[in-house]
């Protein structure tokens, strides 16, 4: 191999609630060029149909496990982008 | 049991689960669903969640407040179609101190609120339906 | 329904009695009999009370709560011969605001146990029977 | 009449749990000249058989109120004498 920067990774996202109806689908694997952060992955789905209408900087997990946008991902990594919170 | 539940929350039941001789205060709150949002009528509402997310932050935010207080925490939250009025959230702390009781039932109340991954879908009386965004609205309890 | 009772206390029905759609926040107290005091094991005890007295204290205590915040207060105290575990003082605060609610029903635990006139006599594993005196003793719930 | 001073008023002494086992009964009406306070009721306490274990200043309650030492007293009132009060 000739280099990492040729590597990439697919993580697993999740949508809920009104950022579902956003983008008409409650999950979708995104493939990236590895590394990547949290971030980029939003950044990927900014620029899918409607997902303008997502925040560029949403409240998002990864794992289960709130995570911040320059949190690093990795391959096979579900990561949930959160509209906001509205329990209790 | 779980903490997310789609069946009517019982305080009583789930204070028994606390209560002990040793912890002589118990404190809880309930959280109801109310009959308006932002000036509108609401009629019924649905709670959804991110289950597996939403198990894992209650047991941290339990966990949390078992570990900051000597105390013993219950929390539950509802999901599904409610109705004006029930149940959505219960959360009981007992201690033998009720500073630690009530500190921790308001602590966990608020992580909760502020972490527990759950979604709010709300039906209105002029027929409107609306994903509730607290963010956009400073009324709440 | 009294303030003062000899019924066992039902924290469903004390609460029902101050829940309602506007007041989407609940909270709620219950002290319950310790099995120990002082070190001492503790087998069961009795609650007397100033009757009358107790009864307008706890009036003016929940009066004074519901003039200071924007909440609706539920309260009773048990006298009688009560058991390890038994609830003897339940209050319940609702508003729409848990600020309120919690505020609320931490002031009338706090007022009943400074002012209202009851005592309690507690028979220990050892064979011994005294009066309680919490000034005598920092331990409490 | 000739003087004020000649006046009494009479009070109805409630105790209470350890105070009533300390003076052996429940009630006692109490006459005193007339004006007193709470203080010369509870004075009038402490002098009776037993009554040197009472505190020379017990939460007392007039009228089913709480009141203060210095309170006045008037003829005809309920005054109770508490113990430390162990409810909640």
């Amino acid at each position: 191999m000739l280099a990492a920067s040729h590597a990439t990774l697919t993580v697993h996202v999740l949508l809920f609630a009104s950022y579902a109806d956003i983008l008409g689908v409650e999950s979708v694997d995104v493939t990236m060029p590895a590394p990547a952060t949290v971030g980029a992955v939003v950044a990927h789905l900014r620029a899918l149909p409607g997902g303008n209408q997502l925040p560029p900087k949403p409240l998002c997990a990864r794992n289960l496990a709130h995570a911040g946008v320059d949190d690093a991902v990795a391959d096979g990594d579900e990561l949930a982008v959160l509209p906001p919170l509205a329990g209790g | 049991m779980g903490f997310i539940t789609d069946q009517p929350l019982e305080l009583a039941a789930l204070a028994r689960s606390v209560m002990a001789p040793e912890r002589g205060g118990v404190t809880s709150f309930l959280g109801l669903v109310r009959n308006h949002q932002g000036g509108r009528a609401v009629l019924r509402l649905e709670y959804s969640a991110y289950g597996p997310m939403a198990e894992a932050e209650c047991a941290r935010i339990v966990d949390e407040a078992q570990s900051r207080w000597i105390v013993a925490v219950a929390l539950q939250h509802r999901v599904g179609a409610l109705e004006v009025g029930d149940a959505a959230v219960a959360v009981v702390a007992a201690s033998a101190h009720r500073d630690d009781a009530f500190a921790a039932c308001r602590y966990v109340i608020e992580e909760v609120k502020r972490r527990v991954p759950v979604w709010k879908r709300e039906y209105y009386a002029d027929g409107t339906v609306a994903w509730v965004d607290p963010t956009a609205n400073l009324q709440h309890a």
